[in-house]
């Protein structure tokens, strides 16, 4: 078992002619995912690299029963495919365009609720059960099918922890890259409720960074639902207030959501938080052998 | 991206939001002709993009236009958190009665535009909303279906029982949401709101900061973009498609993805050394993109050795090396370079940078170790 | 027992000093509903026969503890009033103004979805469960305690059949009226489900007319869903093609949604549709006495 | 609130819809200038508030100003479907090459609104949909959220392989939502929507009708009512908030409420009347209305007897009994008047009544009998 993808995930790319898309298409369908087609309007009939091209979702969806969507469109395009993703039927969503207008992204979201769709991102890497199914744009190479579950903002800084945990002799049941952006679509506390009821998922692994109080909530969700170990790294100790740090959630102002803070809370949880990403693997492994 | 007061005053104005009027000057000259002009009492407000300009002395009063001169030649070239005042405001004077506090932005939590309104405006209002939270009202806009009528009025029976106040407020309330809304702001604030004591509603202070990731859609307001002297190197960056911070330390560090370029200063410090900036070269990079994180990286002194620190997802580590060999070539590069390369075709990588005499490490607390020993002038920790 | 509204259900007025809403409002409370308070915008501080008056819905909704809203303001502003009922947090909206835009009606319409709100109307004379609570304009004199649930798109047709219920020794369990209008709150089929559901409710009676398709939408579910016997009447059999008989919703095109259509459809399911209202009183009561 | 052709393509014209220019005229005079002066080909389309205009040979095409005044002479003062021509429209010829539908309106099933396209255009729409369902491609549209780009692309994708047309079809649905919307449309309609010989698409023919109860928000409109002879009367009901419809029968009704006019003309019919008219006072009613009903009774010479028949609920039944008295005292009702009063303040109305030496039954079915016999010229059926 894993949550979100599994083998069974058949996925459309849209925006699937572009250079991201078409990259990570035949990355993704390499790793092994079923990429069963593509979305460019105006480019239907044409195929990349073997996976067929459709001018809209719908048909896409058709012809191909796919069930989920990544979208590698340009940012202003984003939402537009989001939309036309979720009215196409498509259980989940990953969005991994940056740069979506906060508005735009407001209004998606509002307009997802209720409709039983996962949405992952915008501006994330996206999601992967190692071993089954990948969705986004990670290194499969560094995953390695196993019981750690892991949720985070950051992409890059995600492919650290993997890493260290493939390293340290485990894997990876499900990694969810939830993005960066101050408005996305799942969050920390959806993730959790997933890992927790996710029986091959042993510990979980919380990755956050400054701004927002997304993690202090998660903290709160933790220490009232979540009965598995968590291990966590909150970055940007060093980061000066008030200034955005990459990220749009990456700010601190008023002095709320300081690293201090998110630690303080996850840590009042019962989390393991470490003050660096690379070692996560190693903490892990350790807890196992004690 | 913020924009000065006088700026938000004009989409103010656009909208239909009453302001009192003014003009900008940056000469004490132009200050003085509007004040003799309106003959009256103004204000001269330093417009800059950092809050406190009050308490600085950035705003004064002017009785007459040689005391605008006056008031004008002391504001401008003023020092306020490290922004040089280049422009003043010369706004009308106001007969103020009450000051009240109206802004519009997002509440991230529950994912609703929030309308905030307090009686007690004039004054800091991340204060009032520390000590007093019973003081401001707030009401979430569905963004779906904008703001309604009785939200409209929510607010303004929070504030105006005078029936004739009441409307005005509303209506300056659904046109503040309006302009809220179709130029995306983040942020779109009056404070303060003022009662003149002829009974009328007046803007005489104005903050809009917009969505970064909209201007896309609104080309007429990138013409608005007046960076101070201090966001010069980060929107450089940003127009190169890196995301730029300047810190105080001496390692230059350039990374991929904000979380991780977060967590590289934080590690760099960890083991002993300060960041010099913050530095992400963004996803989906092309060689291009190292060539101006060196030209940046460059220009800053302080800097004794910098860390390359990349993780390819989106990002394909052969597209840095490319982009490191292209600095290489273009600009001299004097100063030691460590570089940590893993993820997408990580490989490839290193076969470009070795042909180039670069090497790279696969973990990252190798190179950290490294690069912080050459900041301090050592040699060889890892004994590479 | 009874559906949607009871002995404890607590009543705002919204329009309250209105000629139709303080004239009501005082009807309701007379006939023994809990009317707690009103609300017209500017007015707040008022009373009305007693009655507190408030500016907004959720001033009143905290000093009262209201649970329910009837709306008389005049149509330009009932959306708005539904809304803010909505906000309020009111899980009962009864609007019996006359005459909402249909596009604005839709959009509240679609915004209400899935928020646990039961909203009446627009263009209905409201709710009653005689000897409980009543809510809307209809006469309260006419009605009866009893077991027959009454659902309809009229107002005075209604009462023409409550009062032929009452006159034959019958009585009403909860009379519904749903309204007129092309895009109103609750439906047949809600209000048929909760009739089915309600172990006071004996026997139903739908009244129909021409136009739309509802009435066929009912029979289906009544073919599926619902045990207890059925009565109708559907009005409308001498109206002519393409007019627009008052009630948006009574206009026959296309050749859907005619009288015979809706009356075959409803035989089709079991019910008993007579000719005419006047005497389905009688029906039921013989009915009974079989 | 239906409104002709020409009206209509000025309303898509506003909101960018290309249709193909033209003018309306009066008089044949009229008709012939707008040919002489265009020089080519024209079309004279009658304009009337009825679809079929063609079958009934309203619509022709004139090759010079000569044949434009004899077709306009021609079409103008005919009668469509019960409607007589005043105006045409002469339009310019336009060379076809593909004929196709677009129309929004409203789904009431699912309380969306949806919109239409079907390549077979320029025939009756709902013998399509009727016959080949498969022809016509739907698209719902959330009213909240609005048309969205990628809906317009599905419906241009269904028609249009050339990038082009597909770019100007994706346009053009776009902006007929738009007029749909802000004009609060019940249907807006373009059958057919043609794509020249050019490769242009064209609006050639447009209708809009628009929901009468929105009216009121967009004043502008209420000037393009050009109501039909045989809707006047159900207009002057309309403005006085009565809702009327004349019917062949003759027994006049005044009833309250749509649903109880209609069952009561059902049970007129039943009893082997005939109703003269559907008549809705409406609720909340005031005794001018019930003035005003029989103002437009009495113009029907067929009516024989009339049937009042309320049961009050908002409306009162005081009111209407003092509208009867009014009525009686401000014109010569020659008719015999059966009344059926029932609910709110029904006794206060009776005794209104009984000072004016009229009586009302309380049992429709009473009071029916007593109407049927009289309008067929018996006398005291109920013996009372």
């Amino acid at each position: 078992m894993s949550i979100i993808v599994d083998q069974n995930t058949k996925v459309l790319v849209q925006g699937i002619t572009g250079r991201d898309g078409s990259f990570h298409a035949k990355a993704m369908r390499d790793y092994g995912t079923q990429v069963v087609g593509g979305v460019t309007p105006g480019k239907g009939g044409q195929d990349v690299d073997g996976i067929p091209v459709f001018n809209t979702v719908s048909e896409a969806v058709k012809a191909t029963d796919a069930n989920a969507s990544v979208i590698y469109v340009p940012a202003m395009l984003a939402v537009d495919a989001i939309y036309e993703a979720a009215d196409a039927g498509l259980g989940l969503i990953v969005c991994i365009s940056e740069g979506i207008p906060v508005l735009d992204m407001l209004r998606a979201y509002n307009y997802l609720q209720n409709k039983n769709i996962i949405l992952i991102g915008g501006n994330c890497p996206g999601v992967i059960s190692p071993g089954k199914c990948k969705i986004g744009i990670m290194p499969g190479s560094i995953h390695r099918q196993g019981n750690v579950g892991l949720i985070s903002r950051s992409g890059t800084l995600t492919y650290e922890v993997v890493s260290s945990i493939t390293q340290a002799g485990l894997g990876q049941s499900t990694v969810v890259g939830i993005g960066g952006d101050p408005v996305k679509g799942i969050n920390y506390i959806e993730v959790l409720h997933l890992f927790q009821n996710d029986p091959d998922t042993h510990q979980i692994v919380l990755l956050g960074e400054i701004g927002g109080t997304d993690e202090e909530a998660a903290a709160e969700y933790i220490k009232k639902y979540v009965s598995k170990p968590v291990f966590s790294f909150i970055a940007g100790k060093t980061a000066p207030q008030g200034k955005r740090m990459g990220h749009a959630g990456a700010i601190i102002s008023g002095g709320k959501g300081t690293a201090a803070d998110k630690v303080r809370a996850l840590e009042q949880a019962g989390v393991t938080v470490l003050d660096r990403p690379d070692i996560i693997g190693e903490v892990i492994a350790k807890s196992l052998r004690v | 991206m913020k924009i000065h007061e006088y700026q938000a005053k004009d989409i103010f104005e656009k909208y239909g939001i009453p302001v009192n009027p003014g003009r900008v000057a940056s000469t004490p000259e132009e200050a003085a002709a509007y004040a003799s002009e309106v003959g009256k009492t103004v204000v001269v407000k330093a417009q800059v993009h950092v809050g406190g300009r009050g308490k600085a002395g950035g705003v004064k009063l002017a009785h007459n236009s040689d005391q605008a001169y006056q008031v004008a030649k002391e504001i401008l070239g003023m020092d306020i958190k490290g922004c040089t005042v280049k422009k003043v405001l010369v706004a009308d004077g106001v007969d103020i009665d009450r000051e009240i506090y109206a802004g519009v932005t997002l509440d991230l939590s529950c994912k609703k535009i929030v309308f905030l309104v307090s009686a007690a405006g004039g004054v800091d209002i991340e204060e009032v909303a520390a000590t007093m939270p019973e003081k401001i009202k707030k009401i979430y806009i569905d963004p779906l279906l904008g703001m309604r009528d009785f939200q409209a009025r929510q607010l303004a029976f929070e504030l105006f029982s005078d029936p004739e106040q009441n409307k005005a407020a509303r209506d300056l309330f659904k046109k503040l949401y309006k302009a809220f809304i179709e130029t995306d702001c983040s942020l779109a604030e009056i404070n303060p709101l003022v009662v003149t004591k002829q009974g009328k509603l007046l803007a005489i202070d104005a903050k809009i900061n917009f969505d970064d990731n909209a201007l896309d859609k609104h080309p007429e307001l990138m013409a608005l973009n007046d960076p101070e002297e201090e966001e010069l190197d980060e929107i450089d960056a940003k127009n190169n498609g890196l995301s730029f911070i300047k810190l105080d330390g001496e390692i230059g560090c350039v990374v991929n993805g904000a979380g991780l370029a977060m967590a590289t200063m934080d590690i760099v410090k960890l083991f002993g050394g300060e960041p010099a900036n913050f530095l992400d070269v963004g996803g989906s990079s092309n060689p291009q993109k190292i060539v101006k994180a060196f030209q940046l990286l460059l220009k800053n002194k302080k800097i004794k050795a910098v860390f390359i620190n990349i993780f390819g997802g989106i990002t394909r580590c052969d597209d840095i090396a490319n982009g490191l060999i292209s600095a290489s070539q273009q600009m001299d590069i004097h100063l030691p370079v460590v570089i940590r390369l893993a993820g997408t075709n990580e490989e490839k990588a290193r076969q470009i940078l070795s042909e180039n005499k670069f090497t790279a490490y696969s973990k990252m607390e190798d190179a950290v170790r490294e690069v912080v020993a050459l900041a301090k002038g050592e040699q060889n920790v890892n004994n590479r």
